[in-house]
């Protein structure tokens, strides 16, 4: 676990990371001009998206929540579907029912997302437990914030993990945010992990805007799930570096304290790190920016969904 | 015909359906003490005792369920699922549609309920309509043994989330169930007696009651037909205008508070669609607005009583309500 | 007369109630960051942010308000109810009874609700019912910028816990509010728009519907009252019956899912109390069984509309409705 | 703090604990006969009860839950009024309205008794609240469950008394039972308190069955809320030694587990700490005796509420 992640796949996130953001910075920028409604980005937290994904496998499963364009694109989900599903279109992942906050894309393993703050905790204990039942020898890996930590199912969701041995990888990203309250307003500590280890699983917080340290955090808590068969916690260290929800112009932010992060971008610390050179980030980020436009340009022109679709869906 | 207690019935129906598939599992507080025959049979792996934590509970079952489990929950009494409304009702009743149809949840969610064992407010409190209102579950509240049997039965096997309401007075109730497979298909109404002039139409412990009153009434020369909804999402709409349309005289019976209750829906859907056929007002008994009181006399006063049901079901026709209305409206 | 937002015209009231009355303080996700006028002027601890968990906001303020505070917790979205349902129906509004009077819960519960944002069903859900149905509360839903703040300060000043929902889509509309002390009792609906034809009954934003419905009803000479009901609980049966008795013919309007809803409660009691007044059969115009969905073409079709009031309350008179029942009835 | 409890003292928690145990005993037995319905009782567990209400002032105040008794007789509730509340009598705390499950006599302090397991946690954060805004300086002492710990609002209420520095002494009776399931099954540690120490309180455990030093500790918990206005966690480590509800064989009780800890009774190890003649011990449990027949007599001749009073309470 200690030799370093080869450059290759460490330029595979770099590009990973470079789509989210630009994905959620077209979503933010056509919002502004009216032409998709609000959503929420993760704008500085795109390493834990990304470094935890990479080290999942094909079999493994994510739960995600309002904040999900990352992980259902690192996962490699289609942008044009995400959009489609933002812009309400009937090729959306989710027919256009579910809008930007619950996004989920069965085929790619991202299931069962919810804007309930605190249900992807429950739902995750669910699944692993399937999973468990079924012996798929698989990881579940459930992301969720801060925020959620806070709710009452996060411990509700641990301890029954830690009772029944369920698989899986809690993956809190520590934002420090919460909508509009900054975490110091709603704990006591600063990390989440203090309040996991008193679940009797091992608690790794790692510095979130580092992708390649989430990567093998990520790493080790699946080789824990898979070699003892419990569930690890690991929590990403990072920052929300836009609003909660466009639009949102920040002005309960402390300004220093943003900035402070934002010389911590995790792509620009990834670009540092990779030195590469000036042209071969303008190959990625033009290969990014074409691939996006093209996305939304894609979901703009397709259709919405027809009025019979109001009542399908319901019941199966 | 075997004879078997409700619960007894309601344990029969799961370990029968735990044989057929595997994806059938049962966990909740206690599960595993209490039903020490299917934790024999089935081990301790599909038969669970959880932490005391209903959230949870409903929420693993709403996420197994979404990838093929299919989870029989006991959530105890009625009132602890209002600490699994998001589960129930935001994830398993909504999740489907949401995602545009992607998962499906066929899980059952068990509660006792009603009066009967003085055991207060937070334990006693009719909250089917809560879920009959929401949109994704189905809810079903029997009120026979072997309907207890049959519709546990066709609820594990229905692909979609299902309330499941056990009156608690009735649970160790001896009943008559059919030998072998007995299947009772969701949304049919069963009527209990046949009757010309009223219709009481009711569910769970209340049919009994209806059907007393009907006695009370018989002997007074008025025949009524009595309708056991058994399930009450989906509401079998056609059984209840059947006998509106035959009787034009309704009387809805039910335990639950009145406001929004499931006989408001069901006076509704009269008001609407039998309107022409309807010879007098439809009544409804139903507990007053209040909580459940644990002091016996004052938890008999706040059930619908077979006295209280014939005597409303008999003012139906005290004076000719149609004359009343042509003289009014004219 | 002011000119206020309905955002705006809350935070008056609640600004207003907070100078007159020491006890009363206001929390909730959020609350200090976006009601910073109030944390201005009464501080942090009269203007909290909470941490994000609606059951123990609940809980705080029905633990609090029995001692003496008159809180005010905003849960955000009527979905994320569901996280507090324990404390709001099991201890809000059954504690004072189970304890023999021994308590009361002056607190308001705010949420958001309703169609025009899409947002989708996890924050879109219209749950009043549920709280109509649970003995103990009170419910208010109101549609004037005027209301929101003479209903926000009854809803502090009552001994009760009330549920104070608010239709996001007008949460920035502007209206006219009057000057000075402007207080809107509990329990009384408000005829929008008087007429003899038809009664359209409604509540929240679907008031605008049925007005403008009333508008396409007048131009063909057909006139409609039109009522608010502003409270649901209590809900203003007098009100009702009289214009049901003037006019014979009613439509209720609400976009809360059908079965269960205020509309059965209205349609039920209609049936029972103006059964001799009633010309035609009620209808009901609210959003089909189904979960809100966030697309906008689908979120349109999902909340009812002027037009498809206007038709429903058009088909009362298309044929005569009551020699249909005298023809079938005798 | 370290000085011995004087004996005086002891002996009144001594009569405290017997008369609870009488209490009990007879609510029980008139239950097993049909003359009452079924009630939990806190058989085994009076220490916690005795001890920490001793510790308690007269402003102080006590959210407890289903198995109330034992908190409500420490407290110098009157048993006559217990048991026609159980009896569903009009004389009764409640009026006979709540039954067994959930008596609340605001008189003594004994406020929003709730049945909902987890809901005393919920509560009590607002009636600490209620304190603190109204500047009370008094401690409210919330008793609950090993099981009710499992529920989320354990995890919700900690935090908000921690962030808001409520002044909550809250006692966890662990009695390694959580109805018919034991706590083991239940949770991947033994002591609540390590729970509740991830919440930045102070989180002590004690030994239950001693009542004295559930008192001293209930006092040390009292000074520190006192003195730094945060709560603060106090798990009596104790056993229910009836059943979950009367009737209950308690089929489902290891017998060897049950027998080691009626060994361990706290009315025994008082008796015998104290060291009382056996003459002395007679007296007292004479005049408990009479006490608790006195009141039961009392109850049973209660009236019933009237039927009127069905439909009053509901509205203030
Ligand atoms: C139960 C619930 N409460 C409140 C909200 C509103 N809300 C949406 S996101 C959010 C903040 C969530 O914070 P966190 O869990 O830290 O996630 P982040 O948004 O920072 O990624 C809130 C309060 C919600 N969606 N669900
Ligand atoms: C929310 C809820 N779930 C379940 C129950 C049923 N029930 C009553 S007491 C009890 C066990 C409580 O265990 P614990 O909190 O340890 O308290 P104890 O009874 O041991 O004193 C259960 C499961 C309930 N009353 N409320
Ligand atoms: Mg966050
Ligand atoms: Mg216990």
């Amino acid at each position: 676990m200690t030799e370093a992640v080869e450059p290759g796949a460490l330029r595979g996130m770099l590009e990973n990371m470079l789509t989210i953001r630009a994905y959620e910075e077209k979503a933010a920028a056509m919002q502004a001009v009216g032409q998709a409604a609000g959503t929420c980005t993760s704008v500085g937290q795109e390493a834990a998206a990304v470094g935890v994904v990479a080290a999942l496998g094909a079999e493994d499963l994510i739960l995600t929540n309002h904040r999900s364009a990352g992980h259902l694109l690192a996962r490699g989900a289609d942008p044009a579907r995400i959009y489609a599903e933002v812009l309400g279109k009937a090729t959306g992942y989710c027919k256009g029912k579910s809008g930007s906050l619950h996004v989920s894309a069965k085929e790619l393993g991202v299931v069962l997302t919810s804007t309930i703050v605190g249900a992807e905790l429950s739902l995750a204990a669910g699944v692993g437990l399937a999973s468990s039942m079924q012996g798929r020898n698989n990881v579940v890996a459930c992301f969720f914030g801060d925020g959620a930590a806070s709710e009452g199912s996060f411990h509700e969701s641990l301890n029954l993990a830690a009772v029944w041995k369920l698989p899986i990888l809690y993956v809190c990203e520590n934002n420090q945010w919460q909508a509009f309250v900054h975490r110091r307003e709603t704990m006591p500590m600063d990390h989440i992990s203090d309040w996991a280890a008193s679940h009797g699983m091992p608690a790794a917080s790692v510095d979130g805007n580092d992708v390649e340290a989430v990567y093998r955090a990520a790493q080790a808590g699946i080789a824990h799930i898979k070699t003892t068969g419990q569930p690890y916690f690991l929590e990403t260290w990072t920052y929300r570096t836009r609003g909660h929800y466009e639009p949102d112009d920040q002005g309960y932010v402390d300004p220093d304290e943003l900035a402070a992060w934002r010389a911590q971008d995790p792509i620009d610390r990834l670009q540092r790190k990779l030195d590469l050179d000036a042209v071969e980030i303008q190959v990625i980020q033009k290969r990014v920016a074409q691939r996006i436009e093209k996305a939304w340009n894609e979901a703009i022109a397709a259709p919405y969904p027809a009025l019979a679709d109001l009542t399908s869906d319901v019941y199966a | 015909m075997q004879c078997l207690t409700i619960n007894d019935a309601i344990g029969q129906a799961i370990a029968e359906e735990m044989r057929r598939d595997s994806n059938v599992m049962m966990f909740g507080e206690g599960v595993a003490t209490k039903r020490v025959d299917l934790l024999n049979e089935f081990g301790g792996r599909r038969i669970r005792n959880t932490p005391l934590a209903e959230g949870i509970i409903a929420g693993a079952a709403v996420g197994a369920s979404a990838m093929g489990m299919r989870p029989v929950i006991d959530l105890l009494f009625a009132p602890f699922m209002t600490l699994a409304m998001d589960e129930l009702v935001n994830s398993a009743g909504k999740l489907r549609y949401m995602s545009g149809g992607q998962f499906k949840f066929p899980l059952v969610a068990m509660a006792m309920t009603g009066t009967g064992w003085t055991v207060g407010a937070q334990h006693n409190h009719n909250l089917e309509a809560w879920f009959v209102h929401s949109p994704g579950l189905k809810v079903v509240m029997p009120s026979t043994a072997a309907d207890f049997k049959g519709l546990m039965k066709s609820a594990i096997r229905d692909d979609n989330p299902v309330l499941f309401f056990v009156e608690m007075a009735m649970t160790f109730d001896s009943g008559e169930v059919p030998d072998g497979e007995h299947l009772v298909p969701l949304g049919k109404a069963a009527v209990r007696r046949a009757g010309s002039d009223v219709t009481l139409i009711s569910y769970g412990k209340s049919v009994r009651a209806c059907e007393a009153a009907a006695s009370q009434l018989a002997e007074k020369g008025v025949f009524a037909e009595v309708i056991d909804l058994r399930s009450l999402k989906p509401l079998d709409e056609a059984a209840i205008l059947a006998s509106a349309k035959k009787t034009g005289r309704v009387v809805v019976v039910h335990e639950a508070n009145r406001m929004c209750g499931v006989g408001a829906e069901i006076a509704a859907i009269l008001a609407e669609k039998a309107f022409v056929a309807l010879k007098a007002p439809v009544l409804r008994i139903t507990s007053p607005d209040v909580p459940a009181p644990s002091s016996y006399p004052l938890e008999l006063a706040f059930a619908p009583q077979a006295d209280a049901i014939a005597t409303a079901a008999a003012s139906l026709f005290e004076s000719d309500q149609k004359a009343v209305r042509e003289i009014q409206s004219s």
